[in-house]
């Protein structure tokens, strides 16, 4: 039984619903015990940055020290963008003091201490090296055989900081999707960025990111793509009617969370994956898989 | 009709402080070291969109111009996914320096009205000062209501999308998502600012330079 | 007096690497703190533990000993002999009281001026932070026991290397004979 | 010379080095202060103290002044410590009663506060002066120079320093590890600006080399032990098997015809593996000496021991030997020429330019051997996958000025990359992109080469390349490799489909450099390239005497300059065989016997078996031809009876009371 301390952010919590569902139902699958942060708070996210430092650093050790405070267990960041900026924070807190000491000082004055001790870590990491893949197939019930999955990594996962996997090409998503009998579809643009907020905030910037990825994942002959980051999903999953009609071209393409392929694999109820969220339904995945795939 | 404007950029142009307050940024340390060979141009998924290139971008900001660098829309377009960090040949942080410049432009307000990017970024903060959370969907609905209105009307399908499917709840609109007792963060920025604001003023008395809103938009 | 009060430390710098590592910096113009006193050695192995103590003994509140790499030595292992002496060393000035910042060893190759200028404003940041350490000032409250050494010498007399004019030194001299050879033998 | 009982008379002399030292370092007060020091006669502030004025001051105050000691506060002793003794010496005086600090390097160089640099230099001249007085005269050694010469490595650096060396008479020996010399230049295809064939130019040299009664070749050969001093050193050689009986054959290659395997199976090195090769074959028709070899890894005699052997059954010679072992031999010789070359950068390390992952990606070497006309094609440019590229993209820069892989600039790319530039343009018709940081052509000819290229058509796009990938966005790209540039002079990003891309990889240090540099005992830089004695006014000796570097093992080079710096380092070698003897640094210890106990503590410290015991008299030895001056033996000497020459313990002793003495 592994013990890890949790951060759902406000996406898991959100649009993203259907990520921690599949998450939480895939770690119960694996025994594996989450333990979500008591009240914590927005990581502040890309924008926070942009405001000021200082900042941005202090909402994430707010969370950094609970967790520190609250027990010695890594901290697992299902979202990416959550996971880079709690990392940034760990960088930034030891690397400049100037920071480092103003929000130290701040938040002990709530009676908050974080002294740097906690790791921020991924769940593709830990499914990968912490549980191990033998320990993954050995749980799997109904294969994805045939299935061609295109993994997707989104940006802050891997970057700026390679922790766990490369910074180019990365692979860790692709064996444990490999590890569910499904086939990985290689293609060029894994790390390329989906375009972040800009879908909401630039429509035809954010859109065209969008286009390209969903072209060419579909061009490389994806049935369905797997990815790690709530906003990945939203962004290529519900603009794709926009999507289409800009670009005149059908870009229809399931967005899956890894954990909801593994969950499938594991043989896990559709419900408690939150494949109901899906507004591009994965059953529109060809019959000859839908024959020995339980989707 | 052809706008004829001069172009030429004469040394009383340039801010000779600008470079050296970037640099003094977290992540912008190495700045100077840029061979303007535009990797981060090339590797950038934006850049396409972009009226300068982040390579021009650092040229013009270490060379001091800086209206240039803060009027242009490369700052905002950028969607700090780092592909322009890790591919820099001289380990230049390319995306803390647009962060910094994003900084700046929003301390001195310099960008068109009613540009959603940096609304968005004081929204975001006014609502995590409020709640602790995000609500996204009311984020979203905020940013189209400040910005781009009439968009809204566009958005129904999606809107009925997310609701057919259980991703937002209108309900959230009225009680978003929010920590326990989001006055713990309140105070915790409080008393950040108070700090910022006190070295603020210590490093205003020792160089002249401009106070900064600790938050932008006079948020507080 | 301490308010502008500087500290001094005796860097033995080995004539292949270490030495030629300040060479570089120099050239290089890095710049670091003004508060080495160089001497140079043909190599870290001919640093006599008696050295180091004659430093503390005159005033010096750091003593910095570089030499290369392991397995880079110009003459095969007399780096090795440098670390051993230096350990030794490490449990000697602790049992007198010196603090352990203000003797330090480091491996410097020819290419590593940077390394050299880090080195030398790390060590003189701490040394700084410790203050003083003015042993020959301490050597009052040791008079007593050095009579007692003294006699123990012309007792059983030789052994105390005669270049040693200072009587304090000479004091110290003798458990260094010691050292010596214990640790030669090491 | 100055007796027991002479008084000490010491002159100091301070250096401003122009404006070096002065500007930093208060010199004026600096002398000042040396004049009240005890036993100092006189105490000079000088503008330049190493030039002849200065050095001839010195002379004359030692006569005017009845001086015995000198102390020169300057730059590095080991730049200009052998100036100031040879000055002290031409004055009647023992060269080492003058000592010299090092006050610029150490110094102003490196200080900014002037009062504390001041007050630094001060101290360090008091404790020079305390240490001088206590100067002993002292006598180099003098041993004769060995005049036989080993240069290692057999590329164009060492082909040149050897032939150079030969013809003035001197034996040299030559030792390559491969089986042929040539180097990488005997894989080029021609050699920019002049775009002559590199064969023509350097197989000529590779059979004088063969042929020279002077030079004794030795392939497939490496050092594995380095003794002794400048001189007179004892090298160890270990040859690998060939087996073949080189004296025997005669390079008919009637075995290739014959082996078991009808067609090549292997690697061709040669070749970078664009094809294949035999077990048994010849690196390339001009291989020298012209012998073929036998590769153990697929020899089937050498791996299972069971094969028909039709190559022995062919070769009429009886040439073949599958018994030979790999041997040993010692060399001795007076001086070394290290000539090891680079290793090409291994673009695997550059993932985002698809090396390894798409077959048309190419090393720029590989390119090389495609367009040579005795290459794996003939010349002709096809593609892995068979098709002949329309378009084709030059990537500079790869593996270099990049500090995630090589921070240094290879200084050879952006001409080879031009050059092959204009051989695919001539060989392929092919549209051909330069992407490029900074064009460096600062060579004779080179600029006019690129302006010739840019005449001829091929595009220059100044941009480092974010990526090659296959994906493709317009119709145009589909199949095609992309290249994504800013081209930054326009200012704005291109996606540039391409066929072919071909890589510039830079130059680095070979992998072994640094066991190589610890067996010769030399230093390497930072980037691993070795490291030469002074990067202006000694750039092919090192940091060990008798020992000089050639080519690119020093850093990267073309072959112009490495023909040059081959030629200087042979002058070097020259110069110490003609000389006939070196003079040894008197530094070494001796004994003082009736202070030796006899504990034999200090036999095993000596690294070089220097020290014995002299069971007679019970006492321990040093044998002065045998030390090399280090030290160790007498700081571990419990009774303090080994003397250190010039670095005896009260010397050493008193210079830290000294320098401690002021402020």
């Amino acid at each position: 039984m592994k013990k890890y301390s949790y951060f759902p952010g406000c996406s898991l919590k959100g649009l993203g619903r259907a990520y921690e569902e599949s998450f939480l139902a895939v770690c119960k699958a694996l025994n594996i015990e989450l333990k979500e942060l008591e009240d914590w708070n927005c990581c502040g996210a890309t924008a926070y940055m942009a405001i000021d430092e200082h900042h941005a650093v202090a909402l994430a050790t707010r969370d950094l020290a609970l967790a520190e405070m609250n027990s010695t267990e890594d901290l697992l960041a299902p979202c990416a963008g959550c996971y880079l900026v709690l990392n940034k924070a760990n960088k930034y807190l030891a690397k400049y003091p100037r920071i480092g000491g103003t929000v130290r000082q701040a938040l002990a004055e709530e009676g908050l201490k974080y002294e740097g001790r906690i790791k921020v870590r991924h769940p593709l990491e830990v499914l990968l090296n912490d549980v191990g893949l033998e320990a993954i197939q050995q749980k799997i019930k109904s294969s994805l055989r045939g299935l061609k999955v295109a993994p997707y990594y989104g940006c802050q996962i891997v970057r700026p900081y390679a922790v766990f996997d490369d910074q180019y090409n990365p692979t860790s998503m692709d064996k444990l999707i490999e590890a569910t009998g499904a086939k990985v579809v290689e293609f060029a643009l894994k790390t390329k960025c989906c375009g972040g907020s800009l879908t909401g905030t630039l429509a035809k910037v954010g859109q065209e990111m969008c286009f390209n990825l969903l072209h060419e994942m579909k061009r490389r002959g994806a049935q369905v793509v797997a990815t790690a980051c709530p906003l990945c999903q939203f962004n290529l999953e519900v603009y794709q009617r926009e999507i289409a009609a800009r670009h005149k071209e059908d870009v229809r393409l399931p967005i899956l969370y890894f954990t909801q392929l593994i969950g499938l694999a594991l043989g896990l109820p559709k419900k408690a994956l939150g494949l109901q969220r899906q507004i591009v339904a994965a059953d529109r995945i060809p019959a000859e898989c839908r024959a020995e795939n339980p989707i | 009709m052809l706008r004829i404007e001069r172009e030429i950029r004469y040394e009383a142009e340039r801010d000779r402080s600008f470079a050296d307050e970037i640099k003094k940024m977290p992540g912008c340390e190495l700045m100077d070291r840029c061979i303007q060979c535009g990797t981060c141009s090339g590797a950038c998924p934006v850049s396409i969109f972009m009226d300068y290139t982040p390579r021009k971008v650092i040229e013009l900001t270490r060379s001091g111009f800086k209206q240039d660098v803060l009027k242009s829309t490369t700052i905002w377009l950028c969607a700090s996914c780092y592909a322009c960090t890790v591919e820099c040949p001289k380990q230049i942080g390319i995306t803390d320096v647009m962060y910094a410049l994003k900084q700046k432009a929003i301390e001195e307000k310099v960008y068109p009205p009613r540009f959603p990017i940096p609304v968005l970024a004081r929204e975001f903060f006014k609502m995590v000062r409020a709640k602790g959370r995000i609500a996204e969907t009311k984020l979203a609905i905020l940013l189209f209501l400040k910005t781009q209105f009439l968009k809204i009307f566009g958005m129904q399908r999606l809107g009925i999308d997310l609701l057919r499917t259980g991703r937002f709840s209108p309900f959230s609109l009225i009680f978003p998502e929010s920590m326990k007792d989001p006055a713990k963060l309140t105070r915790l920025i409080d008393r950040l600012d108070a700090k910022l604001n006190s070295r603020e003023l210590e490093a205003r008395l020792e160089s002249g330079n401009p106070s900064r809103p600790c938050c932008p938009g006079g948020a507080k | 007096m301490v308010e502008n009060w500087e500290p001094r430390i005796i860097a033995f710098f080995c004539n292949w690497c270490t030495y030629t590592a300040a060479d570089l910096a120099g050239v290089s113009r890095l710049k670091y703190e003004p508060n080495t006193r160089v001497i140079r050695v043909m190599c870290s192995g001919r640093i006599d533990p008696q050295f180091v103590l004659a430093a503390f003994a005159h005033g010096a509140d750091g003593v910095l000993i570089g030499g290369c790499h392991p397995n880079d030595c110009h003459y095969l292992e007399g780096n090795y002999k440098a670390l051993r002496r230096a350990r030794l060393m490490r449990r000697l000035l602790s049992d007198m009281g010196i603090e352990e910042e203000r003797f330090r060893l480091e491996w410097i190759s020819a290419a590593e001026g940077e390394k050299l200028r880090e080195v030398v404003n790390d060590m003189v940041s701490k040394v700084r932070a410790l203050g003083p350490l003015n042993l020959p000032s301490r050597f009052k409250e040791w008079d007593r026991e050095v009579e007692v050494l003294q006699k123990e010498i012309e007792a059983n007399s030789g052994g105390v290397d005669t270049c040693l004019t200072n009587q304090k030194l000479v004091s110290i001299g003798v458990p260094l004979a010691g050292v010596a050879k214990s640790q030669s033998s090491t | 010379m100055t007796g027991p009982h002479e008084e000490v008379r010491i002159g100091v002399y301070i250096c401003h080095c122009g404006s070096n030292i002065a500007a930093t370092i208060d010199v004026g007060a600096v002398s000042k202060y040396a004049a009240t020091l005890p036993s100092v006669a006189l105490a000079r502030d000088y503008k330049y103290m190493c030039s002849d004025p200065g050095q001839e001051l010195i002379q004359k105050d030692i006569q005017e002044y009845k001086l015995n000691r000198v102390v020169v506060a300057a730059c590095s002793p080991l730049l200009h410590e052998p100036t100031f003794r040879n000055a002290t010496a031409r004055a009647g005086l023992n060269p080492f009663f003058c000592h010299m600090i090092n006050i610029r390097e150490h110094g102003s160089w490196v200080h900014e506060d002037q009062v504390q640099a001041t007050a630094k230099a001060k101290a360090m001249v008091r404790g020079a002066v305390g240490r001088v007085a206590l100067h002993k005269a002292l006598e180099k050694r003098k041993a004769p120079v060995n005049p036989q010469v080993l240069v290692v490595g057999g590329g164009i650096a060492g082909i040149q320093a050897a032939l150079t060396l030969a013809n003035a008479g001197k034996k040299v020996h030559l030792v390559e590890r491969q089986p042929t010399i040539g180097g990488h230049m005997a894989q080029f295809d021609k050699t920019f600006p002049t775009l002559d064939c590199a064969a023509c130019i350097l197989t000529p040299k590779m059979s004088q080399v063969n042929q020279h009664p002077n030079i004794k070749l030795m392939t497939m050969t490496e050092v594995v032990k380095v003794d002794g001093y400048v001189g007179n050193f004892q090298v160890t050689v270990r040859k690998k098997p060939r087996y073949i009986k080189e004296d025997l054959c005669v390079g008919c290659l009637d075995c290739i015809e014959a082996c078991v395997f009808k067609e090549g199976k292997f690697e061709d090195d040669f070749n970078l593996g664009l094809n294949k090769r035999k077990p048994v074959y010849i690196p390339f028709p001009q291989a020298t000496p012209k012998l073929v070899v036998i590769d153990p890894e697929s020899c089937l005699q050498l791996m299972k021991g069971k094969c028909k052997q039709s190559c022995v059954a062919a070769c009429e010679r009886a040439a073949i030997d599958f018994s030979q072992k790999p041997m040993e031999e010692v060399l001795t010789v007076g001086s070394i020429i290290v000539a090891t070359g680079f290793k090409a950068f291994d673009p695997a390390r550059t993932p985002y330019y698809g090396y390894g992952v798409y077959p048309n990606v190419y090393t720029a070497l590989e390119i090389e051997r495609l367009v040579n006309a005795s290459g794996p094609t003939g010349g002709d440019i096809v593609l892995r996958d068979g098709r002949r590229p329309s378009a084709i993209g030059i990537i500079h820069c790869v593996g270099s000025r990049d500090h995630r892989t090589n921070r240094w600039c290879s200084r050879v790319c952006c001409m080879y990359s031009m050059k092959l530039a204009h051989l695919l343009k001539e060989h392929s018709g092919a549209e051909i992109y330069n992407f490029y940081i900074d064009i460096r052509a600062p060579g004779k000819g080179y600029e006019e080469f690129y302006e010739r290229l840019l005449e001829e058509g091929v595009h220059f796009i100044r941009g480092r390349v974010a990526g090659v990938n296959d994906w493709a966005v317009t119709k145009e790209e589909e199949g095609r490799l992309v290249i994504r540039v800013e081209d930054s002079l326009a200012g704005f990003v291109r996606r540039i489909p391409v066929d072919m891309v071909v890589l510039s990889t830079g130059l680095e240090p070979h992998a072994d450099a640094q066991e190589v540099r610890r067996m010769f005992n030399i230093s390497c830089s930072g980037e691993g390239f070795f490291l030469e004695r002074h990067p202006k006014l000694a750039p092919v000796n090192t940091n060990t005497d008798g020992i000089f570097l050639a080519g690119c093992c020093q850093g990267p080079k073309d072959i112009p300059d490495s023909v040059a710096q081959a030629g200087a380092a042979a002058a070097e070698a020259l110069a110490l065989i003609d000389h006939g003897y070196v003079e040894m640094e008197p530094m070494t210890s001796y004994v003082v016997s009736d202070d030796c106990s006899g504990c034999k503590t200090c036999l095993n410290m000596c690294p070089y078996n220097a020290i014995s015991r002299d069971e007679e008299k019970g006492v321990a030895v040093i044998n002065e031809a045998l030390c090399k001056g280090c030290g160790v033996c007498v700081s571990a000497c419990p009774s303090g009876s080994i003397v250190q020459n010039l670095f005896e313990d009260k010397e050493i002793f008193r210079e830290i009371e000294e320098v401690l003495a002021y402020g």
